[in-house]
């Protein structure tokens, strides 16, 4: 058997592989966290809570009213992206003029209470959500075998990145966002409806999260504490990227998760750490970011 | 003479965090159960609870015992789950002398190096669980191991044990991983593990970090290629929240199950209609012990912890709970321990019915003997 | 008349600044004397809680609230002070606990200032980040390291003898020498903030650039900020270790870099005595919380705290109350 | 473009400095000559490369090529504030205040650094009052005496640029680099800036970036004109203004209507 | 009505005419606040279909401050502010531009996260018959060779003519203008001075806030003077010639 770095070549083919699906899965979660504080500047500590809610929402809505995964990838998004817009509408468009720090303050406490409340009702154990039949089973890729349903979550979150990146970047809504989020006073004076864009972005940027969350749940215990340890990991990606940079976002995502999961193999202990070193290594080298302006 | 006549007993466990399902609330109402059962008082004093949420964290475990104490003049501690927690509260017990009663913690550090004469360790340790677990599956032929390790102090030394047995065994360990702790993604070491080519994968960890790699090596179909999980340290509770599609056949050691027996079987039953799910061997030891303690204080007449600790060891225990159980000089409570083994889901007949046990590990050779005891409390 | 207001103007600065200052003695007169006796009217070893916590947030609050610099990674400060100290003590048990926690707070200043040059540079949330990666780094150490006990902790520290001569074991006395640290160190920050430093200070927080062009070399301003506030960070968790006698991992999770962060906008940023207030109480709730019936509730009772706080008490429980003190009385 | 006569050594040279932000030249091989005791003015078109040059003499921006002396020696490695130390500093365009603290608060701040206290953290910050008197002077100077107590957000734009030429003034710097002094003021602000301009000019040598016309010709000695980041031409103000070029490219046909009435006297 | 307007569009400049144009903006008793403090005490000023009206003052006499208040970009106001016949007081901020209302603030505002390009094409039209893009870029050829970089990279005068152009483009037919000439060459100020004349000529109302008052004299209607948050004076375009010292006093010339 073919060694490379000290481990089978199989086993190094497959560790790349795993890195890229993990990697598409950071990817979504950190866009919508680039997204909300690209635009809204708001730092959203809630997005964890917010991708738990997802996965939850899939399980309740399949166990209680049979709504199948399918479904689910839609209406979830949908439905937490649609009650977040209340949380901006009412809660952080309150304090929107104030520091960010607030924003974060408020969202963290949002996140408190979520995960507190679910935990009081379903505790923490975690339940299983089945996957669906079409992507059950496993396709053999000589090197490894990749249960389907990791591949689809691949090709899922990539799209669903291009469709965002697209939408920001190259739309003219787009750059009523950038342009809203920097002076939305001015942009008011213009005509355009700057609170409304805003509650939009963040109902998407949730979307985005529960969408992660959707996927996520037939991978891993649907469990209330599912989105905390994730938080910091997902911030980490987006800062490396350069915050506020949606593409940064998406290649960040993708390449801390090869470069945690190369780890995993070499360094198994570091694994949780090794994106802070990356993090800090970058951060030394360029101030901004991966794909951040230079301020 | 009881202090301040009342008995006064704490609980502390995490009731919101990770351990929540294995002690947490249920626990209390074990606790609360027994004080029932046992007419509310001893001897006319009656018995006062109070219970916290240690939230894992050993700061506020040992500020919430030492508070008992100095504020409410706590007699006895029960609960104690996460080991780090257990450690720094058994510490403030001994300091003041009060005792503690450990039902959830699996380190078998806590009567070892970390032994005093203020606390008894009730259910488990992990001692038994790998000696159990690890024996039985070399004897069933699968005598090559890879290990999935927690990275830290617990994972550590149920490594050791494991690695220990196997080896006595006539087996070995043909490698491991450490993993950081806690991990939600367990593909990347799932995938090592078929890699190595063993036949049984070990997982040497805990409470959330098994449930993810169970999962986990059930989506890369693990033992359709042919190997074997063994969980080491599992609760009912985990397998009923995996389902037993993903734990099927998993081999696992356990102090107590509830349908073992009638009298088990009995109690269940009471606890059920009380918390709505079954109890796990954590909160079953909770109502044991207490009952066990308060027995005790009633036939020393008093609340005094060295004159309770000596009466509760110089009586043998065998109730619903456990079998030729005794306390021994280094506090651990030893008891006879069960090798179970999960059921198929066309075996199971209900939503509780997960285990079939299969062995009876007698207790003087389920636990450590005192003879390998770095414990202070014992001369050797 | 222009010589009237050149002679005027200054009267007035000054004496609005004199009867202002009278007014702050009062109040820290006050307060003292409220410590003094506190411990007759509370469980001591919550107060020292509090204590230790406060000062963690007054020097967390000396670099945002006055430097303007958002540090995401303090609790490798307080963890650092506590496991140096609570290692020292409890395997060299000569050694006396003023020395385990100058030895800590020393260990805590050095990191402090490494962190400090690798971070300083950066702006914004990105130094918030760089701090926290750094913060990371130091829990994987902590984490890996054989002193600390890992997960298990660092347990039984001595409390020892203060001087080799007076018992801290007795909490009453070891509360006066928590509360004397204490004082020591928010007397400290005071301090600093209202002198040439402070002033230097304020100036790069309100425009970086004109700061550069008056000559100064912010950078280093920042840094000696960033170290003194590490100093005292590690100075709480020195003395917490010594208190509650044990270090655990729970002080260098990114949560208490959270926590610490929770406490002084609670409080009130940029306020000396804001972040008094929100360790005071994030501290009590937690501790109410937890052994109350609603015990399980506690983390969701915490979030509509914070919610409210902040959608209600915007500028903290001490910048509210200052508020409201200007409206009635001017 | 040589500097005519004036034999002494300049006090700030330039030789080919170049900025060049990804690709597009901001600044193009600026040789410029700051005479001592002059007042040096810097115009042109917007988009010239003015602040840019004040921004690359003052180290706030590197230079992508060539060289600065000050006095003949070369400052090209010093870091910003190290400049400033050196008694060249700055205003900027934008008026820059330190805006939450007060009027005299924003001088001492520059008064403080000689002190050599400005590290010691463990000292009362009475200890600066001494300096207050001399904050008062200048504010005076500057016509905001009665500001001297007030927030600095609270004042109108245009006594903070005021206040930041105040504050310049404190670090009594040996050439003053101003962008714009004048910017959003009103007519009887420009003219007591211009008169205190004037006033502490003396014994110092200025740069300045100026488009009201009547201020640069009122005020400076030398005129430098930039076109497209490069020196399009350079004399005093009456060659300069009589340039075609420099019309043309500059001022249009606004020169002649009532615009300075002192130039078309000596004209 | 319809034809008085007309009318007043066809004829230019002459006051006269304009006297008998409808008022498309009409200010009564406006104060405004900027959290506690009181800028404006009672501002009431009317301007009239095609005018073109300068507000003069000395620093900080509220001049902005009537602009953004006219936008319901400050804290509080009071009063009334009636535009086209529509009272405005109750209105939403972006409610007010889609009367027809084009503002170019103080400080410029640029958008870092947008390049020249996009800052240029970002104001929605509010109605047709805005300038097109070649006619902007020819009208300002700096911001044409700087298109592809960032708002916030030009300088200072390239920031103030994109701040212009953009409105220009949104086909507005009120303009309220902070400071324009601000930091502007020469050159530019008498190619805005023209444009103004243009727009003005194409039935355009402007509201001028000027600094710079050689600049506005020959382009305004009517001139209002401000002080203290309040109109002291308005002198019409046909008084100029008899009353300049006296207003140069009132400005402190
Ligand atoms: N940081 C930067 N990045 C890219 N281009 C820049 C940057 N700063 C300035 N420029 C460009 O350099 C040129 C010169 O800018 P500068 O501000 O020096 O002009 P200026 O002479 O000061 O004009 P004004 O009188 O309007 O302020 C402008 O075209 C501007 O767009
Ligand atoms: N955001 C604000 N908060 C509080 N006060 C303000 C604010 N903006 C302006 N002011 C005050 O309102 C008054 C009027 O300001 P405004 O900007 O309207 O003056 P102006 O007439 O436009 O003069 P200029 O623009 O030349 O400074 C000034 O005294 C100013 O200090
Ligand atoms: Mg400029
Ligand atoms: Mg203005």
């Amino acid at each position: 058997m073919t060694m490379i770095f000290g481990v089978p070549m199989a086993v190094f083919m497959g560790q790349l592989t795993l890195g890229l699906v993990n990697g598409a899965f950071y990817a979504l979660l950190s866009l919508g966290l680039a997204v909300i504080f690209g635009l809204l500047k708001i730092v959203n500590f809630a997005h964890g809570a917010q991708y738990m809610l997802g996965a939850f929402a899939a399980l309740l809505a399949f166990n209680y009213l049979g709504i199948n995964y399918w479904l689910a990838l839609v209406l979830v998004p949908l439905t937490v992206g649609g009650l977040s817009m209340l949380i901006e509408r009412f809660l952080l468009r309150r304090i929107a003029h104030l520091d960010h720090l607030y924003g974060l303050l408020l969202t963290f406490g949002l996140a408190l209470i979520f995960e507190g409340t679910l935990i009081n009702f379903f505790g923490v154990s975690g339940a299983r959500y089945a996957t669906p039949e079409i992507l059950q089973g496993g396709l053999n890729l000589g090197f490894m075998f990749l249960p389907t349903y990791r591949a689809w979550v691949l090709v899922a979150a990539l799209a669903m990145c291009l469709f965002t990146w697209f939408m920001i970047e190259r739309t003219r809504l787009g750059a009523y966002l950038r342009a809203g989020t920097e002076n939305s006073q001015l942009m008011q004076a213009f005509g355009v409806n700057v609170p409304l864009l805003i509650t939009l972005t963040y109902g998407f940027g949730v979307g985005l999260a529960a969408f992660a969350g959707v996927l996520a749940a037939p991978l891993y215990p649907v469990s209330p504490t599912m989105g905390s340890s994730l938080l910091i990991v997902v911030f980490a990606v987006v800062v490396i990227g350069g915050m506020g940079s949606i593409l940064g976002a998406i290649l960040t995502g993708l390449g801390m998760g090869v470069i945690e999961g190369l780890t995993k193999v070499y360094y198994p202990e570091a694994a949780n750490t090794v994106i802070f070193l990356v993090m800090i290594l970058v951060l030394m080298l360029r101030p901004a970011g991966l794909f951040g302006k230079e301020a | 003479e009881i202090s301040d006549g009342e008995v006064r007993i704490g609980y502390l466990a995490d009731m919101s965090g990770t351990y929540r399902d294995l002690a947490g609330p249920g626990g209390l109402t074990a606790l609360e159960m027994a004080v029932a059962d046992f007419g509310g008082s001893v001897n006319g004093a009656p018995i006062v609870l109070f219970s916290a949420d240690d939230r894992n964290s050993a700061d506020v475990g040992a500020n919430t015992v030492r508070e008992w104490i100095d504020q409410r003049n706590v007699d006895m501690v029960a609960g104690l789950v996460a080991s780090s927690v257990t450690i720094a509260v058994t510490k403030v017990l001994e300091e003041n002398d009060r005792l503690g009663i450990v039902s959830g913690s699996a380190a078998s550090s806590v009567t070892n190096e970390h032994c005093t004469p203020n606390h008894i360790h009730w259910v488990y340790d992990t001692y038994p669980l790998a000696n159990g677990t690890a024996r039985a599956v070399v004897e069933q032929g699968g005598d090559s191991w890879f290990l999935l390790t927690a990275d830290y102090a617990f994972g550590h030394a149920l490594e050791a044990d494991v690695t220990r047995v196997v080896e006595e065994s006539g087996g070995e360990v043909v490698g491991s991983v450490r993993h950081p702790f806690p991990t939600s993604d367990f593909s990347s070491y799932i995938l090592q593990a078929q890699g190595s080519g063993a036949k049984i994968v070990g997982l040497a960890n805990a409470g959330a970090d098994t449930v993810n790699a169970i999962t986990t090596a059930s989506q890369f179909g693990l033992t359709q290629s042919g190997q074997q999980l063994a969980g080491l340290l599992i609760f009912l509770n985990d397998v009923h929240a995996l389902g037993l599609e993903a734990t099927q056949n998993l081999l696992l050691t356990t102090g107590w199950y509830w349908d073992m027996d009638d009298q088990a079987r009995e109690w269940a039953q009471r606890y059920f209609d009380e918390v709505g799910s079954m109890p796990t061997m954590v909160q079953a030891g909770i109502y044991s012990s207490t009952m066990h303690y308060l027995e005790a204080v009633q036939a020393a007449g008093t609340d005094d912890a060295q004159a309770v600790r000596a009466q509760m060891a110089s009586q043998p225990i065998n109730d619903f709970f456990a079998r030729n159980g005794r306390i021994r000089e280094d506090g651990r409570m030893v008891h006879d321990m069960y090798l179970a083994q999960v059921k198929t889901p066309e075996e199971s007949t209900g939503e509780w019915d997960l285990y079939e046990i299969l062995s009876t590990i007698p207790a003087e050779q389920a636990y450590r003997p005192l003879s390998e005891s770095q414990c202070k409390l014992v001369q050797n | 008349m222009s010589d009237s207001t050149t002679l005027s103007a200054p009267r007035v600065v000054a004496k609005r600044k004199r009867r202002a200052g009278q007014r702050r003695a009062l109040l820290y007169a006050a307060l003292l004397a409220l410590g003094l006796v506190a411990p007759f009217l509370a469980y001591p070893v919550f107060l020292m809680k509090i204590l230790c916590f406060a000062l963690f947030a007054c020097a967390f609050n000396l670099l945002l609230g006055y430097a303007g610099l958002l540090s995401f990674g303090h609790a490798a400060f307080l963890a650092t002070g506590g496991y140096v100290t609570g290692y020292l003590l409890a395997s060299y048990p000569g050694l006396t606990p003023e020395l385990g926690i100058l030895a800590g707070t020393l260990c805590a200043t050095l990191l402090g200032a490494l962190f400090g040059v690798l971070s300083i540079r950066r702006q914004g949330i990105y130094f918030a980040m760089v701090t926290l990666a750094l913060a990371q780094l130091m829990f994987f150490f902590f984490i890996q390291a054989p002193f600390t006990g890992g997960e298990d902790g660092l347990h039984g520290v001595p409390r020892g003898e203060l001087f080799g001569i007076i018992s801290l074991r007795n909490h009453l006395s070891m509360y006066y020498v928590v509360f004397a640290i204490f004082v020591l160190g928010f007397a400290l920050i005071q301090r600093t903030v209202h002198s040439p430093f402070g002033q230097v200070l304020k100036a790069i927080r309100e425009n970086e650039p004109r700061a550069i062009s008056l000559g100064y070399n912010v950078d280093a301003y920042k840094l000696v900020a960033f170290v003194l506030s590490a100093a005292l960070a590690g100075l709480a968790g020195s003395t917490k270790t010594i208190v509650f006698q044990l270090a655990s991992l729970t002080d260098a999770h990114w949560h208490m870099s959270g926590e610490v962060i929770l406490m002084t906008l609670l409080g009130g940023v940029g306020t000396l005595l804001g972040p008094i207030a929100g360790a005071g109480l994030v501290v009590s709730l937690q501790h109410l919380l937890a052994q109350s019936p609603m015990g399980n509730w506690v983390s969701v009772i915490l979030g509509a705290i914070f919610v409210v706080c902040v959608l209600s008490f915007r500028s903290g429980i001490v910048g509210e109350l200052t508020a409201l003190y200007r409206k009635n009385f001017k | 473009m040589s500097v005519d006569a004036s034999a002494s050594p300049p006090v700030l040279e330039t030789r080919n400095l170049t900025k060049t932000f990804r690709g597009f030249t901001a600044v193009d091989g600026v040789d410029l000559q700051v005479q001592e005791g002059h007042i040096h003015a810097l115009i042109g078109p917007n988009g010239a490369g003015k602040t840019t040059v004040f921004n690359l003499l003052t180290k706030f921006l590197p230079p992508t090529r060539g060289e600065i002396l000050y006095r003949g020696k070369p400052i090209t490695p010093l870091k910003a504030n190290q400049i400033a130390r050196l008694g060249l500093v700055r205003s900027f365009q934008i008026s820059a205040v330190f805006a939450h603290m007060s009027a005299l608060e924003n001088v001492r701040v520059a008064l403080q650094r000689p002190l050599g206290t400005s590290f010691h953290f463990w000292k009362s910050e009475r200890t600066l009052s001494p300096l207050n008197a001399r904050a008062l002077e200048l504010l005076e100077e500057v016509g905001l005496a009665e500001y001297a107590d007030t927030l600095t957000v609270e004042m109108p734009y245009g006594r903070k640029r005021a206040l930041e030429l105040a504050t310049t003034l404190a670090l009594d710097p040996d050439v003053m680099l101003l962008d714009e002094p004048t910017q959003g003021m009103g007519a009887e602000d420009v003219d007591r800036i211009v008169a205190l301009i004037k006033r502490v000019a003396k014994g110092r040598t200025v740069l300045m970036v100026e488009h009201n016309l009547s201020v640069v010709s009122r005020l400076c000695d030398r005129i430098t004109v930039l076109a497209r980041g490069a020196v399009l031409a350079e004399g005093d103000y009456k060659s300069v203004s009589q340039d075609p070029r420099v019309r043309e490219a500059y001022m249009g046909s606004e020169i002649g209507d009532d615009e300075a009435p002192s130039e078309r006297a000596s004209a | 009505m319809i034809s008085e307007s007309g009318e007043a569009t066809r004829q230019t400049s002459e006051a006269s005419s304009a006297t008998r144009a409808r008022d498309i903006l009409k200010i009564t008793d406006l104060h405004a606040f900027y959290g506690e403090s009181h800028i404006l005490h009672g501002v009431n000023m009317n301007v009239k279909e095609g005018e073109l009206v300068t507000l003069l003052g000395r620093n900080g006499a509220g001049r902005s401050t009537t602009l953004k208040a006219i936008m319901n970009m400050v804290g509080r106001r009071s009063g009334s502010i009636v535009i086209g016949g529509k009272e405005t007081l109750g209105m939403k901020p972006h409610h007010v531009p889609r009367l027809g209302v084009g503002y170019c603030p103080e400080e410029r505002g640029i958008f870092a996260s947008l390049d020249v390009h996009e800052n240029l094409l970002l104001p929605p039209t509010v109605s047709s018959g805005g300038m097109s893009l070649d006619a902007i870029y020819a009208m300002f050829p700096n911001l044409h060779e700087r298109r592809k970089s960032q708002g916030t990279r030009l300088s200072g005068g390239e920031q103030q003519m994109l701040a212009m152009a953009r409105i220009l483009r949104t086909g507005a037919r009120i303009l309220l203008l902070d400071e324009i000439t601000e930091g502007l060459a020469p050159v530019i100020v008498q190619k805005l001075g023209e444009v103004l004349v243009k727009l003005k000529a194409s039935g355009m109302t402007i509201v001028l806030v000027e600094q710079n008052f050689r600049f506005a004299a020959p382009l305004a209607d009517r001139h209002f003077v401000m002080e203290h948050g309040e109109i002291i004076e308005e002198i019409s375009a046909l008084e100029l010639a008899g009353r300049r010292q006296h207003l140069h006093s009132l400005l402190g010339v």
